[in-house]
């Protein structure tokens, strides 16, 4: 009984819901912050001290914004799919070791059930671009689609890399197998760089945001979705950001391990994994600083061409050397 | 021969300079620099005007308007509609007219923007 | 070349139906020409003498007539005037020489309601969709008025 | 299956308003059709309504950003037909503050091309640099933008000792900043494989359809009214036209960054050779020129620019007519953005091809906003708002 009220409080406070949503809140604080120091600019600034709590009063002014559907859109689909998108990742965020070696959830072999419900979200993506019926938002799912048949692959090819070292499918092994070495500083160095293009084009940030490129066609996928919806997708989208960066940090950075004092071990966990998805974090933001966006055929080819070879290039490195 | 992330070394020297703008309407108003010369809000020296109406014959915007007071002819400005151009400044024979460094002319009164 | 050969090059080939040519300064050219040959000097300055541009269409209400003036022009700037009745403002289009010049002619055919035969897409371009049919504001008739505070 | 997208009349990348109807096909442009007729402000006809000298803030209005260039063609025109020679420290003291607006407005536009093809950081970077050309604008006119500086008879303002070496301080910064620029340009790939072989104008098509300015000179064109139709003092201060033979929009952006530097060139041998004496012939406020006419040009940063006056003796001008660069440079837009054979337009090319001719659209449609004719109510409730923009949607559909 205990051992279940332990576990409800896990899922809902710390290291769960609750926890999350703060630190993917602070997540779009410091890559906003931090994309504005990059260019010389002030960046959030008034909501909080620096503007910290400016990721939040955005959450909440969309709130309480007016909630449009459009006419002609499939109502059932435009509005299940933000609410979908959002618990997609919340649920996601359960399996990453935050304050221990293991998840809030860990079972045998769930690292496959995180790729794949990490595709459902690309899936969700172009069903909210479909549904809203708009020009500008079928170019963006079309374009989410093809962009998807670009990154998924170097970014699973990526993931087996470290697979393949650690000899496991869960990720509670994984990280325990990192404890002497972490496995960015070992041949799997080419896997964390294709990891993180992939994860840019993921998170459709510069130079991949071709979905919902603002110049081209205005928000993309995003452009019918207003008030409380558009809400949730930007907070679905925060929380998927820490969940690619805690996932690129639990496989190659030795997620929360690190040295122990006893007693202080949630805390120190928590707090070696945060700096070490912070420093994820910062290295996207700084791709999405020196480049411009690309064309979606351009960014096929690049995948197809550069990045799929290179991590089949990883793959190979790794099975010879383990 | 192109570089991949050429602008780097730019944006993380970036970082570490000072940013380029300044947080203009609440704070650091000081460090709003404006050169000798500036076109911003009119200023009038009534006791030098000697309603002459040069002013009010070369407005281009019809910002200018003459009224009569005890001391005879004298105009005065709107300037809701002064385009800034400074040409009556420019022909006053008496240096009456003159344009300050004031830039901020913004009003929820349009009395307010009556320059007398 | 330079204004002297291109005003003698246009009275050799083109003798007295060229009212008048003047030269008011450097590399300004306006000549006058008849309806009936404006295409035709058009086409010899453009394609003849290698002016290359049509850089502008003008059409001007002149009282009891309009005119038209197309500005020619690489170095030196040749403008060709003639001049259509105001009860029948039709003129030869000359798209088909110069096919950049359409947005030119439509343009004079919204402000001033020049009839330009030959151009293929003679619809609104300047004006705003509502514009009432047959008000042309660049005409002297045309007043306009000083536009009223919506409050 | 094809079918239509609208860019504008409001569109994230276009400030202006502008309704390009594009058919598309997948990513793939076909067709194209351009509709400018929104902001049609009447100043052709209200220059006629207004005296000379009030004419030139009028003028001045036409376009915020090549203000320099239309007061200067405006001013040329006026001019000429009262056969009045300027003093030639005004020809210099012009041709720096036209130069000056020139880098100005290279330099925003460079901003706002790097924006478009989402290069976020290097847009940040020409502006905060491009501040500099703002403040010695300042400095010299009094005004950031509009500079109020031209007149007929001269300029308005001298230039002192101490300004020139601000300015060439300034001129420093900007050519150090400006020759990084190119190199970012010129070397990050992302930028590359998003400007090369991307609009193409053939230069047998520039021609045919009359483009001008940069457009044309980045098709190999050499002209240039500084060089062919000399002005102010440009007949006397040297420089290079500017081509490139790549025809595409990464020619047109070379173009505008080595043209920033040959001005920044230009304005220092016209500092070193300022000629002393007046700036400025006193006219009186109001000028009756004689009858006759009167066709001024003028290389706009645009591209070139051409006036038209037409007096008849009185003190208001019979007719003005200004033919800006973006209504020459439209057709040509057209022309860039349609496939056509093995040349394939993307949606993602539309906003920098349509920005690479660097349009401004307040130029182009000049033409009035109140409809004094029917004296249409326009406060419109909610309902007839909503009824109104889909009768619209649908009539474009």
């Amino acid at each position: 009984m205990i051992e279940v009220l332990y576990k409800i409080i896990q899922m809902i406070l710390f290291p769960g819901f609750a926890f999350i949503g703060v630190l993917s809140l602070l997540y779009e604080w410091i890559d906003r912050k931090f994309y504005a120091k990059l260019q010389n600019r002030v960046g959030p600034l008034y909501a909080g001290p620096h503007g910290i709590l400016q990721p939040l009063a955005d959450f909440i002014k969309l709130l309480s914004k007016e909630d449009i559907i459009p006419e002609g859109a499939d109502k059932f689909l435009f509005t299940l799919t933000p609410i979908f998108f959002f618990a997609v990742n919340l649920l996601l965020t359960l399996l990453l070791p935050i304050c221990g070696t293991s998840g809030v959830i860990s079972f045998t072999g769930d690292l496959i059930f995180f790729v794949a419900l990490l595709t459902i979200t690309s899936i969700l993506v172009y069903t909210a671009g479909v549904a809203s019926v708009n020009r500008f938002a079928t170019i963006g799912a079309e374009r989410a689609v093809l962009q998807f048949i670009g990154y998924e692959i170097p970014f699973m090819l990526s993931i087996v890399s470290v697979v393949i070292s650690s000899g496991s499918l869960t990720i509670k092994n994984i990280v325990e197998s990192q404890s002497n070495m972490w496995y960015i500083l070992g041949p799997n160095l080419l896997a964390f760089a294709v990891y993180v293009i992939a994860v840019q084009a993921e998170l459709e940030r510069i130079p991949f945001d071709i979905p919902e490129a603002e110049q081209e066609i205005v928000a993309g996928w995003l452009v019918e979705y207003s008030g409380k919806k558009l809400a949730l997708f930007r907070l679905g989208r925060d929380i998927e950001t820490l969940l690619l960066c805690g996932l690129g940090a639990t496989l190659f950075l030795g997620g929360p391990l690190g040295p122990v004092i006893p007693g202080l071990e949630i805390i120190l966990h928590t707090l070696y994994f945060t700096i070490k998805s912070i420093i994820i974090l910062l290295i996207l933001t700084t791709l999405k600083a020196i480049f411009a966006r690309i064309r979606v055929d351009q960014m096929l080819v690049f995948s197809w061409k550069y990045l799929i070879p290179l991590s089949l290039i990883s793959v190979l490195i790794v099975r010879v050397v383990f | 021969m192109p570089k991949p992330g050429l602008m780097i070394g730019e944006v993380y020297k970036n970082l570490l300079s000072k940013r380029a703008t300044i947080l203009y309407p609440f704070k650091e108003r000081e460090l709003v620099h404006l050169p000798e010369g500036f076109r911003g809000r009119i200023v009038f020296n009534r006791d030098k005007c000697i309603g002459c109406q040069m002013c009010f014959r070369v407005c281009p915007a019809r910002a200018i308007e003459i009224i009569e007071d005890e001391k005879g002819k004298r105009p005065i400005f709107f300037m809701y509609r002064c385009i800034y151009c400074a040409t009556c400044a420019e022909y006053c024979p008496v240096k009456a007219i003159e344009l300050s460094t004031n830039f901020e002319n913004i009003a929820f009164d349009k009395k307010t923007l009556l320059v007398k | 070349m330079n204004e002297e050969e291109i005003i003698n090059a246009l009275k050799e080939r083109f003798g007295d139906k060229i009212i008048d040519c003047k030269t008011p300064m450097r590399r300004r050219v306006f000549v006058e020409v008849s309806k009936e040959c404006y295409k035709d000097v058009v086409k010899f300055l453009l394609q003849d003498l290698d002016m290359k541009f049509v850089e502008a269409i003008t059409g001007t209400d002149v009282n009891d007539h309009l005119e038209v003036i197309a500005h020619i022009g690489y170095g030196i700037s040749v403008s060709v005037k003639t001049k259509v009745p105001k009860d029948d403002p039709v003129i030869d289009s000359i798209c088909d020489i110069a096919r950049g010049a359409e947005l030119y002619e439509r343009e004079a055919h919204d402000l001033l309601g020049i009839v330009f035969k030959g151009n293929p897409n003679l619809k609104r371009f300047i004006l705003p969709e509502d514009w009432p049919e047959g008000v042309y504001p660049l005409r002297k008739d045309y007043e306009a008025k000083h536009p009223k505070p919506l409050r | 299956m094809s079918f239509y997208i609208p860019i504008g009349p409001q569109h994230p990348v276009h400030p202006e308003p502008l309704l390009m109807k594009f058919k598309v096909e997948g990513e793939q442009v076909i067709d194209v059709e351009i509709n400018v007729s929104y902001t049609h402000r009447g100043i052709e006809k209200g220059l006629e309504y207004r005296d000379y000298m009030k004419g030139i803030f009028l003028a001045e209005r036409i376009c915020g950003i090549c203000n320099a260039a239309h007061t200067l063609c405006y001013v040329q025109n006026i001019e000429q037909l009262l056969n009045k020679e300027v003093p030639p420290r005004a020809k210099y003291l012009r041709l720096i503050v036209e130069e000056l607006s020139r880098i100005h407005s290279h330099l925003l536009w460079l901003g706002l091309a790097a924006h478009q093809i989402g290069f976020e950081t290097l847009f940040m970077y020409v502006w905060r640099d491009r501040e500099r050309v703002l403040d010695l604008l300042e400095m010299i006119t009094g005004n950031r933008v509009v500079t109020s500086y031209n007149t007929i008879g001269g300029v308005r303002r001298n230039i002192t000792p101490e300004m020139e070496q601000k300015i060439r301080k300034g001129l420093d910064y900007l050519e150090k900043r400006t020759k990084y620029f190119k190199k970012v340009v010129m070397e990050e790939p992302t930028v590359l494989v998003r400007t090369q072989n991307v609009g193409i104008l053939k230069p047998r098509e520039a021609i045919e359809l009359f483009a001008v300015g940069p457009v044309l000179r980045a098709s190999s064109i050499k002209h240039d009214v500084r060089a062919d139709d000399p002005y102010a003092a440009h007949d006397e201060v040297p420089f290079n036209v500017i081509t490139y033979d790549t025809c595409d929009v990464y020619a047109r952006i070379l173009v505008r960054i080595d043209e920033v530097l040959e001005c920044i060139n230009m304005i220092r041998y016209s500092l070193d050779h300022l000629p002393s004496g007046k700036y400025r012939i006193r006219l009186p406020v109001v000028i009756k020129p004689p009858p006759g006419e009167s066709v001024s040009r003028v290389e706009a940063p645009r591209g070139d620019l051409l006036h038209y006056v037409k007096s008849d003796g009185s003190d208001k001008p019979y007719r003005y007519k200004v033919r800006t660069p973006t209504l020459a440079n439209i057709p040509s837009t057209a022309r860039m953005l349609t496939s056509r054979g093995d040349y394939i337009v993307y949606i993602a090319d539309i906003p920098i091809i349509f920005g690479s001719v660097d349009p401004c659209l307040c130029c182009t449609g000049r033409v009035m906003f109140v409809d004094v004719e029917k004296g249409k109510s326009w406060v419109w409730t909610y309902n007839e708002l909503v009824k109104y923009s889909r009768e619209r949607f649908e009539r474009h559909d």
